[in-house]
């Protein structure tokens, strides 16, 4: 079953739209559904355009396609638990939190959170990703438990906050604190970054290009050979008595 | 007449030992205050009475229409924006909470953009902090860190801390020692006994390097980090750990770099590492006198410090998505009422631009910079000087501000309760 | 004039005696009543389970440390959302819910009297402010003397009578209730970063034992006359052994109220540990609920753990530091200059732990092995045990001994060799878990005489009324129906008036604040005290006159006069 | 020529924030805290004008000569004037970037404008009586 949502222009453009309820599953049942517009709830259909080819009997069967200025549409995908969505643009914020299994593709830039405290699944964005990709939530300490995110485009700052397990990879840069507290999972980020894996407890995190800002409390242990490339070994945060291991590319302190 | 033991209604160090020189409508001397509490307790240039924007004219209206116009505006809006709270008392701040509630609004205070990033922190790690009379008879050792009291909260040296006396310390101007930690040898740093000079955005380095250099792993430790030889973090975190009672005070030289809340977790946890040696503890120099109060009553009527949206009834937190400079900037509110706070001086100009394309209320005594984006603004009594109220001191202790003159003037919370009260008469069935 | 009969309940009011008897309840203006006139709105009861409203004699609900709960735990305010609903405004929270949350919970659990434990003085119109927003319930807050420095050095002076003078002022002042002592001496040995380990060791500068404080705080307490007892938390609490130190503070204490108790030891399931270390940890319930039993002097609550995620707060900031260390997981503490502290860590209790296995056992034992529930009442020091919502569980496990096997075999293994509980056959009865959740509460904290925790004419009509048929439930079989039926009453009725039915609270309510105003000879009167004024002005950072609560903070309240013997 | 720019609470800002109409509150937050090896490479006096951009814009302010920064730094007091041109951008925590952008200086024979200039150009309108 293929589900085709446009969205349609709006009067009030920049009221953020929160449509958790677009999960695969919850199509099964029909497209009679809900959401919000800031403190207005509203019919599915008078936000999008919605089409439905074919049919089916399980979410995964299910491929949902989002289409038109979908950059303020939040929480799409939360708690999907399998199909597909597919976002032929951007994204708001809250894409995927809580997954746990099926796709998420989109096409565009993410906005903030996405993947928010994933635990299962993939997550891949072609475009940009805003702050916190594949973190967890305020006062909490796991973020991502599994699953994984890929981004072929640049992160923002606090990528993968308290990742505790998963995968997630960024081919291009990423901003500041990659990785901040993270205590397992592994993290891979192509380009440059700047003070990665801070406070880190354990799990793996990769820098393919520069660390700047270097965090002055890991432990340099020396030249390992990962995926055809020479890194270096780091371990640490001891700051934070941690046993985790950070490989860097290049790197350069604030001294 | 005069007044004494009045409380200070500027910085969260709620001096409550201020004597005012009242003659009629008006303070004619203030004692004991600082500088910037003198100014606020002699202010002048008062708006009169309730103005309405109507096209490019400034129109007086009735305190009945102004609160009309404000309930009609909160009830109509999709996503109201309420934000500010800091400058008022905890009464109002109440009303306003309901309110939020009722109209399924946003509510946010200055503490988003002053130690915001800070309770960030403390949510991640807690909070090992004490009442501000305990620094002031026991420590031995107090750190301002990206804090600048002179400037800032001018009598905290010399209530709490440098000039202060302390039951344990015999004579503690000399058996106090002071650390400054800034990017800049600031007028505070002039004093001290130890200035510690980062490079900017290098605190959370520094504070990396101290936790490790207090567990003995100082051999990992780069010769500088962000500006500071290792020796000097050497002989700080010696100070630290020699000290009897150590006290860090911070502001926002931590909370507003790169890093922001990251920044004062470090510090949080640098202290908790501290406390396996010597008794420790860390606070927030807090500024609008009751922004603490403005967290507090938030977070008993609903479970969070600042930015809760309660768009879908619930309440909902995450602060860069529900916090008044990401609503404005990113043009996501369609209303806004203002109370004790002038976000038009203090937020950045993109914000500025979708205020002046949205209806705004303002509850503030005076013209500021939003009366210029305002639609209405009703001018209301002053906290601590023509209306009382509850004001929570930054670190927590509640004081009850008193009034030293009679005014004519509503207090937020009448204003705000008729406002309220409106609204519940429009919502019912 | 509003006037209400609740007909055909089956009422167990065991101040009065009253077992299981079907009788109607007459209400007006808020009282009972002998009758009403044939105009009273009626409220059928249908034979169902009706009791005075429940009284949580030891809880954390308000006031500075409560709110710091809340608000270094964004990630518990997720759990329990609910939104704005007729007269019920927005709550958050699981183990720590907003003070609306609080109060609807515990209205629909039939809960109208509350004590929040631990008020420092320096904060109580924090205290104040959160009761104004607890609207369902009768508050009343115990007031924090551990580390009151002016009380050491009238303890070190030997003068009794000034220890009463200055607890005299400072309950008028702050608008406390009850006298609470959180591990006396520790707390001020804490702003120095030590503890003292029991009730021997000096405090540090004041060279005061703690048992010198108990002794002394319990003497000028019965000076002055007040309604509770002491209310302590003792020394030592959460470790390996410390029920010798347990047994050695309540053995200090005499005998010297006719009326109730002379001490009530709170959370004593904390208090209750054998072992030298956490390798032989185990009970040492029965020592202690012997010892309780055979001395009327002492009352004691329970402290129960229930398995579960929550959070711990107290004002006893050295044990919390000394759980950071074992968890390292967030942590906060608060010293209050010249008195007190408080520490806040979350914490999860595991079945899989022996330690909180062994902790669930304890709470359990001393509840079944203290042979009067007038003397062991039902708390789980809300929320460091379990948040308060667990209440009908335990009352479940405490009528129950197939409850309580069944869930016997779900914890660690091991538990069976350090604890007595799986050869505790006893089963509580209706009229016992009315006395441990509002009679022996009522009784403890002096508040029977003021119209709490009974049913008589002239009683404040607080009334619970749960969906239970006492003649029908065999409560030792039909466990689940138990715990259903205590979760939710049919009719909360809080000074005449029915506040929830059914999981809904239907009005915003009106509560009261209770405290205590002593009434001292002029020379006792501390704030002419040139001595106590001089010192409170030079090291307290808050004014003398800014101090005291002022009446703005209790709109609605119940003074209590004592007079004191000085 | 580049700086970081700070910004930052003063006395005088403290002083006149009650009373952001005042040309003491203008005077004060237009005021840009430069090292005075700084303003001889850029031939500024105590007192001259300068224009300063940032991400989102420039204004003008008035340079002073201070011992507290460092070079290629300058402290602006919080207020209109820095936040005329700094990002809203907060990296997702709600708090913008107050104390870490780079910003352009040169001199300019430009005056400050008021506070209210400020809003106007903003799409705010005055209220001056």
């Amino acid at each position: 079953m293929k589900v085709t949502l446009a969205m349609k222009p709006a009067a009030k453009g920049f009221i953020p739209i929160e449509a958790e309820s677009i999960v695969p599953k919850n199509f099964l049942s029909g497209t009679d559904l809900l959401v919000w517009r800031g403190n207005r709830e509203l019919r599915l259909d008078e936000v999008f355009s919605v089409s439905v080819e074919g049919e089916a009997d399980r979410a995964e069967g299910v491929e949902v396609v989002l289409s038109g200025e979908t950059f303020r549409l939040k929480r799409v995908g939360e708690y999907m638990d399998g199909g597909k969505i597919t976002v032929l643009g951007d994204i708001g914020m809250h894409c995927g939190n809580f997954m746990t299994a099926g796709t998420i593709e989109i096409h565009g830039n993410a906005d903030g959170w996405l993947g928010r405290e994933m635990a299962g699944g993939a997550i891949v964005c072609r475009g940009d990703v805003a702050d916190y990709c594949a973190s967890g939530y305020r006062g909490g300490r796991k973020g991502m438990k599994g699953g994984t995110v890929e981004v072929f485009g640049r992160a923002g700052d606090f990528l993968a906050e308290n990742l505790a397990d998963g995968t997630v990879i960024v081919h291009g840069d990423a901003g500041d604190m990659p990785g901040a507290e993270m205590r397992g999972g592994t993290l891979i980020v192509h380009g440059d970054c700047s003070r990665p894996a801070a406070n880190m407890k354990g799990g793996s995190c990769y820098v393919y290009g520069t660390a700047r800002e270097m965090i002055p409390t890991f432990k340099k242990i020396g030249p390992v050979q990962h995926d055809g490339r020479t890194l270096i070994q780091f371990a640490g945060d001891l700051a934070n008595r941690g046993k985790g291991n950070l490989f860097v590319k290049n790197y350069e302190y604030l001294d | 007449m005069i007044v004494k033991d009045a409380v200070c209604p500027f910085c969260g160090c709620l001096c409550d030992d201020i004597e005012v020189e009242v003659e009629g409508d008006r303070v004619v001397a203030v004692t004991n205050a600082c500088e910037l509490g003198t100014t606020k307790f002699m202010g002048e240039k008062r708006l009169k009475n309730p103005i309405q924007r109507v096209g490019d004219e400034w129109k007086d209206i009735t305190y009945d229409e102004a609160i009309r116009y404000a309930a009609d505006m909160l009830l109509s809006a999709e996503r109201p924006l309420l934000y500010g709270w800091s400058g008022t008392h905890g009464e109002a701040q109440c009303v306003g909470v309901h309110m939020a509630e009722l109209i399924h609004g946003v509510i946010d205070n200055t503490s988003s953009v002053c130690h915001g990033p800070s309770i960030l922190a403390i949510q991640e790690v807690g909070h090992p902090g004490c009442t501000l009379g305990v620094v002031k008879n026991r420590a031995d050792l107090v750190i301002y860190w990206g804090s600048n009291p002179i400037d800032a909260h001018p009598r905290h040296l010399s209530r709490y801390t440098r000039y202060a006396e302390g039951f344990f310390l015999d004579n503690a101007f000399r058996d106090r020692k002071v650390i400054v930690v800034d990017v800049r040898k600031t007028e505070t740093a002039n004093i001290a006994d130890e200035f510690v000079q980062v490079r900017p955005g290098g605190d959370y380095a520094i504070l990396s390097a101290l936790r490790a250099i207090v567990q003995g792993k100082t051999e990992t430790i780069p010769r500088t980090v962000a500006g500071v030889t290792r020796e000097q973090l050497i002989r700080v975190a010696n100070l630290c750990k020699s000290a009897k009672f150590g006290a860090v005070y911070f502001g926002l030289g931590l909370t507003m770099t790169p890093g922001k809340y990251k920044n004062i977790r470090n510090a949080i946890e640098l202290v908790s590492e501290l406390n396996r040696h010597t008794k420790f503890t860390i606070s927030a120099m807090r500024g609008h006198y009751n922004v603490y109060g403005s967290n507090e009553v938030n977070t008993w009527m609903t479970g969070y410090p600042f930015g809760i949206d309660f768009s879908r009834g619930i309440a909902f937190y995450n602060p860069g998505e529900t916090t008044a400079v990401d609503i404005l900037a990113r043009k996501e509110c369609d209303a806004a009422l203002i109370v004790g706070s002038d976000p038009a001086a203090h937020f950045p100009r993109r914000c500025l631009e979708h205020l002046a394309e949205i209806p705004i209320v303002q509850l503030d005594p005076y013209p500021n910079a939003t009366t210029a984006f305002c639609n209405v603004q009703i001018p209301v009594a002053v906290t601590g000087i023509d209306a009382e109220g509850t004001a929570y001191r930054m670190d927590g202790v509640p004081i009850r501000t008193r009034r030293v003159l009679w005014s004519d003037y509503l207090s937020d919370e009448e204003v705000l309760s008729r406002m309220y009260a409106l609204m519940q008469e429009a919502q019912q069935p | 004039m509003t006037e209400l009969l609740v007909k055909n309940a089956c009422v167990i009011d065991p101040l009065r005696g009253i077992n299981g008897d079907v009788m109607d309840i007459a209400i007006r203006d808020g009282k009972i009543v002998e009758e009403v006139s044939d105009a009273a709105e009626v409220v059928d009861a249908r034979g169902m389970l009706t009791m005075p409203g429940g009284i949580d004699s030891h809880t954390h609900i308000c006031g500075t440390k409560v709110n710091f709960g809340r608000y270094m735990s964004p990630e518990d305010m997720r759990a329990g959302r609910t939104p704005r609903r007729g007269p019920m405004h927005a709550t958050s929270g699981y183990s720590v819910p907003t003070t609306y949350g609080n109060s609807y919970r515990y209205s629909v659990m039939g809960y109208t009297t509350l004590l929040e434990g631990a008020m420092a003085p320096l904060e109580a119109r924090h205290t104040h402010e959160e009761f104004t927003y607890t609207p369902l319930q009768d508050t009343m807050a115990n007031t924090l003397f551990d580390g009151n420095w002016a009380i050491m050095e009238a303890i070190r002076d030997g003068d009794i009578k000034r220890v009463a003078a200055i607890i005299a002022w400072t309950l008028s002042a702050v608008k406390g209730f009850g006298v609470k002592l959180t591990n006396p001496g520790g707390t001020e040995a804490w702003q120095w970063g030590k503890n003292v380990s029991c009730i021997r060791d000096p405090v540090p500068y004041f060279e005061v034992t703690p048992a010198e404080i108990i002794r002394s705080v319990v003497e000028a307490n019965e000076l002055l006359h007040l309604p509770h007892s002491v209310h302590l938390h003792c020394n030592n609490l959460g470790t390996p052994g410390n029920y010798t130190c347990t047994l050695g503070s309540m053995g200090l204490i005499p005998d010297l109220n006719p009326k109730r108790q002379t001490l009530y030891a709170t959370h004593v399931q904390y208090h209750a540990y054998g072992g030298s270390g956490w390798k032989d940890f185990c009970s040492k319930s029965e020592p202690i609920a012997n010892f309780v039993s055979m001395r009327p002097q002492i009352v004691i609550d329970m402290g129960q753990v229930m398995f579960g995620r929550t959070t711990t707060m107290t004002a006893d900031g050295p044990m919390e530091f000394n759980l950071y260390r074992l968890h390292h997981d967030k942590w906060s503490n608060h010293d209050v200059e010249l008195e007190t502290g408080s520490g806040i860590i979350p914490v999860v209790y595991r079945r899989k732990n022996l330690v909180n296995s062994i902790m669930w056992s304890i709470g359990l034992e001393l509840a079944l092995l203290t042979k009067s529930p007038w003397q062991c009442l039902l708390t789980t020091d809300n929320p460091n045990g379990a948040p308060f919502v667990k209440y009908p569980e335990i009352i479940a496990l405490l009528m129950s001994k197939r409850y309580r096997d069944a869930e016997f075999a779900t914890v660690h293994p091991d538990t069976g060799s350090r604890v007595p509980l799986p050869a505790i056959e006893r089963e509580l009865d209706w009229n016992e878990i009315a006395v441990m959740t509002r009679a022996g509460a009522a009784r403890a904290l002096g508040i029977q005489d003021l119209g709490k925790g009974h049913l008589a004419p002239g009683a404040d009509a607080d009334i619970a009324i749960y969906p239970l048929k006492i003649d029908e439930v065999d409560p030792s079989a039909e466990y689940q129906k138990v715990i259903d039926g205590f979760s939710q009453t049919e009719y909360t009725i809080k000074r005449g008036r029915v506040v929830a039915r059914r999981g809904e609270c239907l009005v915003h309510g009106s509560n009261a604040t209770f405290w205590v105003r002593p009434k001292v000879p002029e020379n006792y009167d501390m704030s002419k005290d040139p001595d106590f004024i001089e010192k409170f002005e030079r090291y307290y950072t808050v004014r003398m006159s800014n101090y005291p609560v002022q009446e703005e903070y209790l709109s609605r309240n119940r003074c209590i006069e004592t007079e004191a013997d000085l | 020529m580049k700086f970081l720019m700070i910004t930052g609470r003063t006395v005088n800002q403290g002083v006149t924030v009650e009373n952001k109409t005042s040309p003491e509150y203008a005077a004060e937050t237009s005021t840009c805290f430069m090292h005075e090896f700084d303003m001889m490479e850029l031939g500024l006096d105590d007192g001259d004008a300068i224009r300063v951009t940032g991400p989102c814009g420039d204004v003008v302010m008035r340079v002073s000569a201070s011992v507290e920064v460092e070079m290629g730094t300058v402290f602006v007091p919080y207020g209109p004037y820095a936040n005329h041109i700094l990002s809203a951008g907060t990296r997702s925590t709600g708090m913008p970037d107050f104390k870490s952008h780079m910003v352009e200086i040169e001199p300019t024979d430009e005056a400050p404008k008021l506070v209210h200039e400020l809003m106007e150009d903003l799409g705010g309108l005055a209220y001056d009586r």
